[in-house]
This record gives structure tokens, sequence and C-alpha cells, in this order.
């Protein structure tokens, strides 16, 4: 077997060195410690909405909510987490809860994952309406605080970001329970005959999932100050890109945690990058697609090299 | 004015959220026409245009702290939210840069911001339809896209206008997304429910999409206010010659973005500039309908473009 | 056939939901503006519907198979379909050629991404979208040209009491649900959704029939592209926004699975009528933007959760 | 609660399930003591896999009881259609079954445990415990599955279930196998062992019971049995001389096939051996997908493949039986692209005869069927068809011996026709069948046999040559 076929990983990773060295050549100031941290710190939510996604199709299933449910999260820490962080913590709570039951729900009733998220879709939107009927609210002092923080040596950003990959990575890929729900994706019927309890796994990814939703919420609340119920709509796609650009597969429990923090950040990377090249607008939007299609071009190079195999 | 710096070396970077309908392509065409002959002129060195592909604030932010890495010296906003972006603002504004928003604005403090009173053009579609329907009657409210600033701001006015005029009643209130088909779609849904409409106030955008739903309906036409696009002009012109149809039509003009433009250079040029600043929406009545539909190209919206003494005017104004 | 088979049906459960709604809106005014809504919800569904067979055939290719330059390839057509025809009286039929040639070529370069560069649909389809978009943006700068007037008295004209659009919408229907119900291409269609080795190792020429799902709902959507820029007056940039969730949607709820391998024509039907009068329903009582959101989805789950859990053996 | 060291492990009284109207299994007493390996054949769809599910625990029975006297811990179960995840590595699948690896370092233990327990059944099987399932051939995954159920998982196996084991396996590896449960039982385990191939029953088998049509037709300790005895038991009229009945086919034609080294004529059965996942399975593939296409399909295909890998391969699992057996021949009978259903209905229902599929209504699922009737499904789609080339991939893996036989006769028949058969099997019995044989050793092929070259001797030779010299 090759050596890119066994390391998923290396793909990832050198789109991601290939751009930024790019960028840094197109713009020099952006390296350095301030560079970096603009380029990459609005790729922390991104990453965590990437991870959450990817906990759904880690078990063959997918989510079309994900954007929803971060926006209400938003919504969410914008005003009851702000104004009373008891009340919105229990929300948080309770957010994650429902996650939990939609997992054990689709499994239960055998139901087609992406129908029932893409009515949670609305259920999430709707709830966030009536929470922020207009923009506004305000981001609670310590998140402001903790998502602008100053690091010595490296950029919040970058440290946020090898932060998520690394606790992700001991979750799913080393630990034991990880192990187990990967092995749902693979093949849940033999995870199933091993007397595991395929439903609570589900509602556990799910959960999961669920987490790492509200952490992105969070995050963004963080950043931007405020929130609007509309504000994260774009993370479905986005993050359903950004599993796959880290090497995940939609089917067969095949997911890489650092490869989707990699492929978040390269997505984000990318609308920068754009935008130091000063297209025209007519083709600005044409533009980010074109690069989406390069990015992953380079999988075809990966995918001949491992099919030789 | 002589206390005024030179401003030939600097840049001015366009963010726009959005770009996908006739009134956004006529910004980004006003905004292009008068960046290029201010470059021509050697009043400014740049003035870039840049559109998210998708209307999201999280991606305008990235997109304002690229400019500030690319060292751009003010950047005119229009804004896809008017808080979620304080944070991208702040930090435009710690690095140096001048952030003048128009139309959608910020609210945060440093920021300078051209705003449109849409809470007024919402009072004034009901005070209008006051005066013509003295007697009052039901009214159809469409309005834009939910959880979107401006849409909360013009309902607001609309609602404040009924509770003043008490002879009219809103019966019906649909979203439209700012989007003709979307407008027309739920008007056709809602209609079969609805007593007789007299009224139709709208956000802009969506008074032909009304217009069809209600012909499609076999229902009389109401009395709708418009909202500058010229498809919308056109169909009041025809009703107009044909029955003597008469109504109002208001928006805010994209060429704003000119005026915001000249706003940005006179902060750089060190102009003492309030603020807040006000700009009036662009009003067509029966009198300038056919004056505005002739200076309006096909498909496209009412617009009028700022020159610098317009800006200055307004600055005058404000102070 | 006994009850309990009928409700093991999928689609009905879409048709049902889709009737409650129309009761449901017209319990408001006590019957009247029945003829009215039915012919709106014709109406607009016929758009829906159209996109949504064309979605259904590439979601029945099996998981991951979805197209979501949908929006896109109804803008980028309708936009450059009314720009040839500029209003001009008698140009409908060129107007649709080109409409029809964009959806043709849109459809050939999203299956080219997927089949050359072996991207996975979703992304594939979403990227080549915002090229699409930025075509029609570059084509017309998004001004908003007429249709030709007899073109636009078609689209929103009437034969035999029904929408001219919905009569479209239906022969399309039976088009596709003879294709896939009676046609050895469908049969291939089916098999390569279950299981596209199998298929390819049973002797079926699996990639033609990708190709051609992903061809035909291009052309779906051009051609529902250019009806609805007839109808509502002109093109505009955004104009298909809406279809993207909404080609999903009404294929999911009329009973198609996800898993691929087995599709539902009269659904399709069915959930684009539903969608169409579960918002006016809700619209009719003065439910709010968060209320009708709410209830749309929780709506659309408890459908799904009927259609799943009356069929036998699932 | 100390238990009698005698008591059975499992007891099935008057067990039965029941699929609607079908009764898979009608009433069975079977009980199982440590020490015990109990040899269980039936024909296709005679319950086998039914009364495997009931005692561990996929079925409930429909009524009956299954009683575990020392508790159920310890009932292990390999099964028919391959169940480990292909996602993960072969350490990790053992963790799946293995609640008891847990904690910071788990790793460690469970690659030990997963490597002692290969070695301890497949001595020399070369499988890292790190390679990822899917990077393993059908033979690897079953080896690995077999020692996940020999492993002791935090306890010790008491008794396991081995739902026809060999099927993907060749010999050489069967043999270690069989000689691994025969260790297992002497050391107080007890087996269930499932198999169509009776050689290894008698082998290993100290008990065998018969199953016909749900029900137990005889039981008794192997040595009570003959080969003979055993087949009229299990109730199918084909003899084995059958197989080898006088040769009346006219000499081989033209070559009709030259493709990865290989080369058929007209008529020939040309078999490919060697041991499991060296080349064949793949060079077959390539071979098959060479002679048709991705694009077009006519009326006539040129070749014709029958899967072994079902599931992966064969199965259309949403599809009726009819459906699936007309999946290769729509265009041929199709008018105007038109499916000709009638046409298609009385097809299907000859070769539902022809071939003996056990079912009642061919619009039944296709998974409905028994694992050996959905490989009798697949035989009937390619045989259905005109195709003059028949590609064969291990198709009788889990076809009852009756059956089997049938097939034989069948192939040869189609083949004095004018067919011609390329056939890989992982059995040798089988691979004797062949005018022409190729050995493949290491993806390359070692050498050509044929006629009387055809021995079990020359083959093993050609398979293990590179090994012995190495
Ligand atoms: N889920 C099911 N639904 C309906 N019928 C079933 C189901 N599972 C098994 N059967 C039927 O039960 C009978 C017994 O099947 P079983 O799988 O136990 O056979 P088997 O002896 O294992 O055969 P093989 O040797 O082919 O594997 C068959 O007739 C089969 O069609
Ligand atoms: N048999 C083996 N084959 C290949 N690599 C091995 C083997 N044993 C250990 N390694 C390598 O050694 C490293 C440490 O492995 P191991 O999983 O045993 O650590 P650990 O202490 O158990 O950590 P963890 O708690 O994360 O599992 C791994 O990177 C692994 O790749
Ligand atoms: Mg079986
Ligand atoms: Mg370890």
């Amino acid at each position: 077997m090759s050596f890119l076929a066994r390391h998923r990983i290396v793909l990832p990773v050198v789109s991601l060195a290939v751009l930024l060295a790019l960028t840094f050549w197109m713009q020099p100031r952006a390296m350095s410690y301030f560079g970096l941290n603009l380029l990459f710190n609005l790729a922390v939510p991104i990453a965590l909405a990437t991870i959450a996604q990817m906990m759904i199709i880690m078990v063959n299933d997918i989510d079309l909510s994900v954007g929803a449910f971060v926006s209400l999260v938003a919504c969410v820490t914008a005003t009851f987490l702000n104004d009373a962080p008891l009340l919105g913590l229990l929300i948080l709570a309770a957010l994650i809860l429902s996650y939990a039951a939609m997992g054990a729900v689709i499994h239960a009733l055998a139901l087609p994952a992406i129908v029932v998220t893409l009515g949670m879709s609305f259920v999430w939107g709707g709830l966030a309406l009536f929470i922020l009927p207009t923009p506004g609210g305000a981001a609670p002092g310590w998140l402001r605080t903790l998502m602008t923080v100053k690091p010595p040596v490296m950029p919040m950003a970058v440290v946020a970001a090898i932060l998520i990959a690394a606790v992700t990575h001991l979750l799913v890929i080393r630990s034991g329970i990880g192990t187990v729900l990967r092995g749902v994706g693979g093949n849940s019927r033999s995870v199933a005959r091993a007397g595991w309890n395929v439903t609570a796994l589900k509602a556990l990814a799910y959960g999961l999932a669920g987490l790492f939703g509200v952490l992105a919420g969070m995050a963004l609340v963080g950043l931007t100050t405020s929130a609007d119920a509309n504000i994260a709509l774009r993370y479905t796609l986005l993050s359903i890109a950004g599993v796959i650009l880290g090497g995940g597969e939609f089917t067969g429990g095949k997911v890489s945690p650092t490869g989707a923090v990699i492929g978040a950040l390269t997505l984000t990377l990318a609308a920068s990058f754009l935008s130091f090249m000063r297209l025209s607008p007519d083709w600005q939007i044409g533009a980010q697609g074109a690069i989406l299609i390069l990015v992953l071009t380079a999988r075809l190079v990966f995918a001949r090299r491992g099919g030789a195999a | 004015g002589s206390h005024l710096q030179d401003t030939s070396d600097k840049r001015i970077a366009l963010s726009n959220n959005y770009a996908g309908n006739s009134w956004r392509q006529a910004m980004l065409a006003t905004w292009e026409e008068t960046a290029e002959q201010a470059v021509a002129d050697g009043v400014v060195a740049a003035a870039d245009a840049y559109t998210t592909s998708e209307n999201q604030a999280t991606e305008q932010a990235a997109q304002i702290q690229n400019m500030i890495l690319q060292g751009y010296d003010a950047i005119v906003l229009n804004a896809a939210s008017p808080t979620a972006l304080n944070g991208a603002v702040k930090e435009a504004c710690d690095a140096g840069v001048t952030v003048v928003s128009f139309d959608g604005i910020v609210t945060e403090p440093c920021a300078w911001r051209i705003a449109v009173d849409f809470a007024a053009m919402g009072k004034e579609e009901v005070d209008y339809l006051a005066t013509r329907l003295p007697e009052g009657g039901n009214l159809l409210e469409i309005r834009g896209l939910a959880g979107v600033f401006v849409d909360d701001e013009i309902s607001k006015g609309i609602h404040e206008g009924v509770a003043e005029h008490d002879q009219f009643e809103i019966v019906g209130s649909v979203h439209g997304d700012w989007a003709q088909d979307v407008a027309q779609k739920a008007v056709a849904g809602i209609l079969p429910s609805l007593p007789e409409i007299a009224g139709v106030v709208t956000q802009g955008g969506d008074g032909y999409g009304a217009a069809q739903a209600f012909d499609a309906a076999g229902r009389p036409t109401p009395l709708i206010v418009l909202g500058n696009r010229q498809d919308e002009l056109q169909w009041w012109a025809e009703q107009r010659d044909a029955n003597g149809y008469e109504t109002l039509s208001l928006s805010i003009a994209p060429g704003v973005a000119s005026l915001a433009f000249w706003v940005a250079q006179q902060v750089l040029a060190g102009e003492e500039v309030p603020k807040d600043l006000t700009v009036p929406f662009l009003k067509i009545t029966q009198d300038t309908l056919d004056e505005a539909l002739a200076s309006t190209p096909e498909g496209s919206v009412a617009n009028v473009s700022y020159a610098l003494e317009d800006a200055q005017e307004v600055i005058a104004a404000a102070k | 056939m006994t009850l309990l088979q009928r409700l093991s049906r999928p689609w009905i459960w879409a048709w049902l939901a889709a009737a409650l709604a129309f009761a449901a809106t017209l319990g408001l005014t006590s019957g009247r503006g029945a003829g009215e809504l039915a012919y709106a919800a014709l109406s607009f569904g016929a758009f829906a519907a159209i996109v949504g067979m064309g979605q259904m055939l590439v979601i029945t290719l099996g998981p991951g198979n979805v197209d979501l330059s949908i929006p896109a390839t109804m803008t980028l057509a309708a936009t450059l379909a009314l720009k040839v025809m500029s209003t001009d009286p008698g140009t409908a039929l060129l107007g649709l050629g080109v409409a029809l040639a964009v959806g043709l070529g849109t459809g050939l370069a999203n299956f080219a991404l997927i089949f050359l560069l072996r991207l996975p649909p979703i992304i594939a389809t979403l990227a080549a979208s915002l090229i699409y978009q930025s075509l029609a943006i570059w084509s017309n700068r998004g001004l908003r040209i007429k249709p030709p007037p007899g073109l636009a008295d078609f689209a929103t004209g009437r034969f035999l009491g029904l929408p001219n659009v919905a009569w479209v919408g239906l022969a399309l229907a039976l088009i596709v649900w003879v294709v896939l119900e009676r046609s050895v291409w469908g049969r291939w269609l089916l098999a390569a959704g279950q299981n596209l080795r199998a298929a390819r190792l049973a002797g079926m020429p699996v990639e033609a029939v990708r190709a051609a799902a992903y061809v035909t709902v291009a052309v779906f959507a051009a051609l529902a592209g250019y009806l609805l820029a007839s109808f509502s007056g002109g093109a505009a940039l955004n104009m298909g926004q809406e279809y993207l969730l909404m080609s999903i949607a009404v294929v999911v709820i009329g009973g198609t699975s996800i898993a691929g391998g087995n599709s539902n024509v009269p659904g399709v039907w069915g959930a684009a009528l539903f969608m169409f009068l579960v918002v006016s329903m809700l619209n009719s009582y003065g439910a709010g933007a968060g209320v009708r959101n709410v209830l749309t989805g929780t709506i659309i789950i408890a459908i799904v959760i009927a259609a799943s859990t009356r069929r036998p053996g699932a | 609660m100390t238990q009698n060291a005698n008591a059975p492990v499992v007891t099935l009284t008057e067990a039965a399930k029941h699929f609607g109207a079908v009764r898979a299994l009608d009433g069975v007493d079977l009980s199982v003591a440590p020490g015990d390996c109990v040899g269980l054949v039936g024909h296709n769809g005679a319950g086998k896999s039914t009364l495997v599910n009931l005692i561990n625990g996929s079925f409930a029975p429909s009524s009956g009881q299954v009683a575990f006297p020392g508790g159920a811990a310890g009932v292990r179960s390999v099964f028919q259609e391959l169940s480990l995840c292909p996602n993960l590595t072969v350490a990790e699948n053992l963790r799946i079954s293995h609640p008891g690896l847990k904690g910071p370092g788990w790793r460690r233990p469970a690659r030990a445990e997963i490597c002692a327990a290969l070695d301890a059944v497949f001595p020399g099987h070369g499988i890292a415990a790190d390679a990822e399932v899917d990077t393993l051939s059908i033979a690897e995954r079953q080896m690995v599955e077999i020692a996940i159920g020999f492993a002791p998982r935090g306890g010790q196996a008491r008794l396991v279930i081995l739902d026809e084991p060999t099927s993907a396996l060749d010999a050489g590896i069967a043999d270690q196998l069989l000689a691994h449960v025969k260790r297992f039982c002497a050391q107080g385990g007890a087996v269930i062992f499932i198999s169509h191939m009776l050689g290894e029953i008698f082998e290993v088998a100290t008990r065998i019971v018969v199953l016909k049509d749900g029900r137990i037709v005889a039981e008794r300790p192997a040595a009570g049995f003959t080969r003979q005895g055993l087949v009229d038991a299990m109730g199918h009229v084909a003899t084995e001389e059958a197989a080898r009945e006088a040769e009346s086919r006219p000499p081989p034609g033209a070559v009709v096939i030259a493709a990865e080294g290989i080369e058929a004529r007209r008529g020939e059965i040309v078999g490919l051996s060697g041991l499991a996942g060296h080349g064949q399975a793949a060079a077959l593939a390539r071979l098959y997908l060479s002679q048709s296409s991705d694009w077009r399909a006519g009326r006539a295909p040129r070749a014709v493949f029958v899967a072994g890998d079902r599931p992966r391969d064969g199965v259309l699992p949403l599809w009726s039986i009819l459906r699936n057996i007309t999946a290769s021949i729509l265009p041929r009978d199709a008018r105007r692209g038109m499916v000709d259903r009638d046409r298609e209905r009385t097809v299907a229902e000859e070769w539902k005869r022809r071939i003996g599929i056990r079912t009642d209504d061919l619009s039944n699922p296709i998974l409905s069927l028994s694992g050996g009737n959905q490989q009798k499904v697949l035989f009937a789609r390619a045989l259905a068809s005109d195709a003059p080339v028949v590609v064969m991939d291990d198709p009788m893996r889990g076809v009852d011996v009756g059956t089997k036989q049938d097939v034989y006769a069948m192939i040869r028949a189609e083949a004095a026709a004018g067919r011609t058969f390329l056939w890989y099997s992982t059995e040798t019995e089988e691979v004797c069948q062949c005018d022409r044989v190729f050995v493949f050793r290491n993806h390359a092929i070692s050498a050509e046999l044929a006629g009387d070259q055809i021995t079990e001797e020359r083959i093993l030779q050609a398979s293990f040559e590179m090994q012995e010299a190495s």
C-alpha cells in the first residue's frame, strides 16, 4: 500500500502548506503573529462545526442542521448566557441532549438522518428567530476575552486549532469508545452483535456533535461579539466540505479529526487567498468554487496512487 | 478646503456581503464608476470592490480581516449584520483603518454610519396610504428576510404607521425574502384566506410579484407601494396609462455607495466628520415617474450617483 | 390491497399531509377560496416538483449523490434565456433551447467533475454552482429582463382549469415514472443506487446511468428556471435559492429512500404541494417566521416518522 | 454457583423460528456440551444460520426455548456474512467485542491478544495487528474473524459457532482451522461447525446433526454416518457419482479470450487456482471489466459474471428475487427500451425451477433467501444470458452438496453447447472439474495445467513452490 493511501492526512497537510506559502508570498504581512491570527481566527468556530459534522459522518449519517444549530447556539450565547449564565448553560445542555435524542430516534426508528436533520434545521432556525428576531445580543465578557487572548509565541487561532485537533484525535482515534463509534460507521451490525447498544452509541455520537456545535456557536459569538438568527447557516456546507477535504469519507466510518481541522483551516484560507488576488467582483464568487475544485483535485493524485495498492 | 490632506496615496476597499439582486448590482456598478474616475483623477490610489460568495456575517468578517492585512486605509462596508461584524470592525479600527458603513450599517462606535431611516420609510408608506385611502381598509404586508435588521426596521415603521392610522388593519403578513418569485409565491398562498385587500405595503422589489399574484388569483389590484425597481415602475406606468393607477415608490438609492466612498475620502483627508450621517431615501411619485423610468436602465433600479459636493453637504448638515 | 398495505406506501403520507394543510387553511375561511388555493398550489408546486424529480433521480444513485447546483443552474439558464430572447415576441422556443443547452452544459460539467476528478458529488456540485453563479452575474449583471409576452402568457396561463406549468410538471412526472418503473434504463438506475459495484458486475453501464442522471437533473433545473422566470416576469440572481433545500425536501418527504435504489414519483408531487400548502397554512394563521419554521420542521419529521414506521419490515 | 463440568453449554427445546409463512426452523431439540464438536449440515435454506442466530440471540425464538445452563458468557459466533468493521484495524476490531479493553494503553494488550489468537489458530498467518481490515483479502478477514471468535476476550470461549467458516479459505488454511477446532474441543471447548464440505465435517465433528426444511432429520456420532448416508439424509437426489459422468463434450474451439495471461477457448472450462489472496479474484474482475463497458450495454454481452462475495459484488439488496435474476438480460428482452415484464417472469420462473431456488414466490425480497439460495440466484442471473463467456469468482461459496453437483452438470452442459467458463475457486475439488487450470502465486501465473495434469498435488505444488524456495 502506498504511503499516501496509508497516511490520508498527508494530503490535507500539503494542501494547507501550499496555500499558506502562496498566501505569504502574495501578502508577506500575513506572515506574522498578528497576520496569522487575522487569517485564522474565524476558522476556529468553523473547525469546531466541522468536528461536529465529522461526528455524524463518522456514524454514516449526514447533518444538514449544523449551520442552523450553531446559529441557535450563537443566539443563546449572546442573550441568555450573557444575561443569565445559569439559565444559558441549562439551555445549552438541553440543546446537546436534544441532539443526542435526535441520534437515538434516528437509529431506533431507522429514519434517514438527512431528512430528520433537514427538518431540525427548520426547527433550530425557528427557535433562533424566537430568541433574536433582529440581530443583537452581546458576547459574555469572559468569552470575548477567551477568543481575543494573545498567548505567547503562537496566536490564539493556531493554538486553538492544535488543541481541537489533539483533543478530538485522542477522543475519536485513540480512545476505546472512539474506536467503537467508528466501528458503528464501518459495520453497525457487527457492533450490535458484539453486544453494544447501537442506539446509545448513536446518541453518544450525536451528543458529541451537539457538544462541538455548542462550542462552535460560543466561539463564534466570542469573535463577532453578537449574533443573529442566520449567522452560521453556511457552516452546514462548509463543515461537510471540511470533513471531505480533511480526508474523510461519507460512508464507512473513515474520518480524520486532524484532517477535519486542517480542512476547515484550508477552506478559510482559500477565501482569503482569493481576496488577495483582487479579482473582478463578477468572478470572486466563481473563483471560490474553482479553488475548492483545485484543492480537491489533489485527491485525484492520491486516489490514483492509492488505488494501485 | 486647504486644511485637508492629500489622499492620492490612500487605498479604499468596498466590502460587500451580497451580489445576488439588481439593487446590489447597481450599487457595485456605481461604485466602480465612482472609483475609476477618482483613481483616474488621482484622488485616491485604489478603490477595489470585494463581494463574499454567501450573504453571511462570518464570511464578511473574514473579508474585513483580509482587508486589514492588505493594508487598506479605509474600508467602506455594506454589512450583513449590524452587530455581528463588530469584532472585525473593532480590529480594523485598532489597526488604524477607517471604517465607513452604509445601507447595512454596523453599531461598533468606532465606525462611521451612513444610515437610511428604514423605520421612517416603513411609516411613510402607511402615511401615504392614509392620504389615498382615508376610510382605511385591510393591508397585506410583504416582509423581507426574517432575522435581518432592515426587515425588522421597516416592519417596525409600518406597524407604527398602522397604530397611528387606526383605520388600517394588517390582515396578513408574509416573508418574501426580497426575492420576486418568493414574494409572489407567498402572496399567492395567503391570498385565498384573506378578505378584500385595500393596500399592500412592501420593502422594495416585491411589488411586481404581488401584483402578479393578485392578477393570477383574479382579484382586483390593490394599492401597492413599490420599491423603485424598473419592472415595477414600468408596470406602474402601464397601469397608469390604462386605468389611471396611482401609487408611491420608495427605496434607498444604490448610489449611496458613492456617497460612502466620498465620506471615506473626506475622513482620510482629515475632515471632521460626525459618526452618524443620514441620507434621504429616493422617492418616486406620480409626477416623477416618467422621468425616473427614462433614467433607469431596463431591469435595474432607480438610482442617483453622489459626488464629492453631495458628501460635503451631508457632512455639513450633520454637524 | 388492504388498508395497511396502502399506508405502507411512503408517498401516501406526503399526500395526506398536503390534504390536511389544505383543509386547515380552508378551515379559516370556511371553505371559501378552495379553488384559488388549489390553483396556486399546483402552479408553485410544479416548479418544486420539476426540480424535485431531477433531484430524485440523483438521490436514487445512492448515498452521497445529490445536486447542490440546482439553484445556480436555474438562475444561469433563466438569465441567459431571457437575455437571448430580450422580450422579442416569437423567441420563446429559442429561449427554451438556450435554457436546455445551459442545463445540458452544467449537467455535463458537474458529471465531469465527479467522474474525471473523482470529487464527491456534494462538493463538486457545490463548487461548480459558485462558478455558474459567477457566470450568471457576469453575463447580465443582475438586470431583470422581461420574458416575451407570449411566453409570459403561457407560463401564467391555464388549460382545462389547471395551470400550464402544472401540466408541464405532470407530463414530466409521467415520463419519469414510466422510465423508472418500466424501462431498462430505470432498472439500471435503481440497481446502481443499491450497489454500484454489483450493478457494474451484472453488466450494467453504470457510468452512463450516472451521467444521464446528473444531466437530467440539470436539464430539469434549467427548464424550471426558464418557466419560473417566465412566470414571475424575469430572471433574478437569487431566484433559485429556495430550491436548494426544497428539492431535497420534496424528494425525501415524498418517500424516496435516501439510501438509494428506490424512488417515488407520486410522492415528489405530493411533497411539492405540501411544502407550498404548509407555508400558506402557517401564513394564513398569522404565524411569525419563528413559529413557521419550527412547525414546518416538526411536520417534516412527523411525516418521515409516520412513513417509515408503517413500512413492514423496516 | 458451581456448575457441573458436563452440563450442556446450550440447550434448545422445541425451538422454532418463523418468518411470516416461512418456517425457517420448525421445532428443534439440540444440546451442546463441553468437548462436543457438532457438525451441522443441511441443504441451502435448511435453517442452519437461523439456528445459529437463535443461539447467539440475534433472533428470539417464535416458540420453544433456548437455555444456557452455565450462562451465556463465552458463547461466540463467527457469521456466514463477514461481520468485521472494515474501517478499523485488526486490533481495533477485537476492541469492539472486548469491552474489557479500557483506559489509556488499551491498544498494546489488544494487539497482543489478537496476535496470540491468530498465531494459535493460523500459525504463520502474516496478518499485522495494525492493518486496516479493508486492506485485507476476504480470506484474511475470515481468519481475523475466526481468531476473534476464539480469543479469550477477558474470559474464555466456551462455545464457538462457525457458520461456513471455510467457504473463503483455501485448503491449507482450512486445515489449520480444523486442527485448531479439534484442539479446542479436546481442551473442553464446544464448537458448532457448519459447512457444506462434508470432508471437513467428517474430519472435525464428534457428532453430526442433519437439518432438513427446519427440522432435525438425523443426529448421530460422526462415526455413524457414511458420506453417502449423510448426503441421503440431507435429502438430495443427486449423487456424487453424477459428478464424474462420462464426458461427451466436443473439443474446444477457437480462442475467445486472451487477457491477463489467461487464454480460453470456446466450450472450455478454465480454472484459476492457487492460495487465496494471490491475485486470482482481482485478475478475474479486471478480465471481466475489460470485456464489458461502463458506458454501454448491448443486447448480447460478451461476458457475464458470477460473484462469490455476495453482499459486495452480487446481490442488489432492495430488489425481489425476480429482478435479481433478470438483472443481466434486460437489454436482450427489452422492446424499445422497455422491460418486457411477462417475458421477464417466464425466464425467472424457468431458472427458479432449473436451479432449484427455494422460495414460493419470486416477488419475495432477495434477502429473505438463505445464503446458498442467494448464490443460486446469481448463477441463474449469469446463465440466463446468452453471453459466450461466463466469469465465476468462487461461485460455490455456501452452496450445498446436492446443488453443487447439479450446477457442475449444468456448467458442463453449457460448455458442451459452446460457452466458455473462467472459474476461480478456493476448492481443489472444483478446480478438478476444469479442462485447464492456471495456478496463481504472488499475483502472477505460476503454472498452467491441462487434462490429466490437473491433480490436487500438482496444484498445491505450483501454489507453494515460491514459499518452499524462499
Ligand atoms: N429475514 C428473513 N425473512 C424471511 N425468510 C427468511 C429470513 N431469514 C431466513 N429466511 C428463510 O429461512 C430459511 C432458512 O434460512 P437459513 O439462512 O437458516 O438457511 P441455511 O441453512 O443457513 O442455508 P445456507 O446453507 O444457504 O446458508 C430459508 O428458507 C430462508 O429463506
Ligand atoms: N505491533 C505494532 N505494530 C506497529 N506499530 C506499533 C506496534 N506496537 C506499537 N506500535 C506503535 O507505537 C506507538 C505507541 O503505541 P501504543 O498504542 O501501544 O501506545 P499506548 O501507550 O497504548 O497509547 P494509547 O493510550 O494512545 O493507546 C504507536 O504509534 C504505534 O503505532
Ligand atoms: Mg446459512
Ligand atoms: Mg495505546
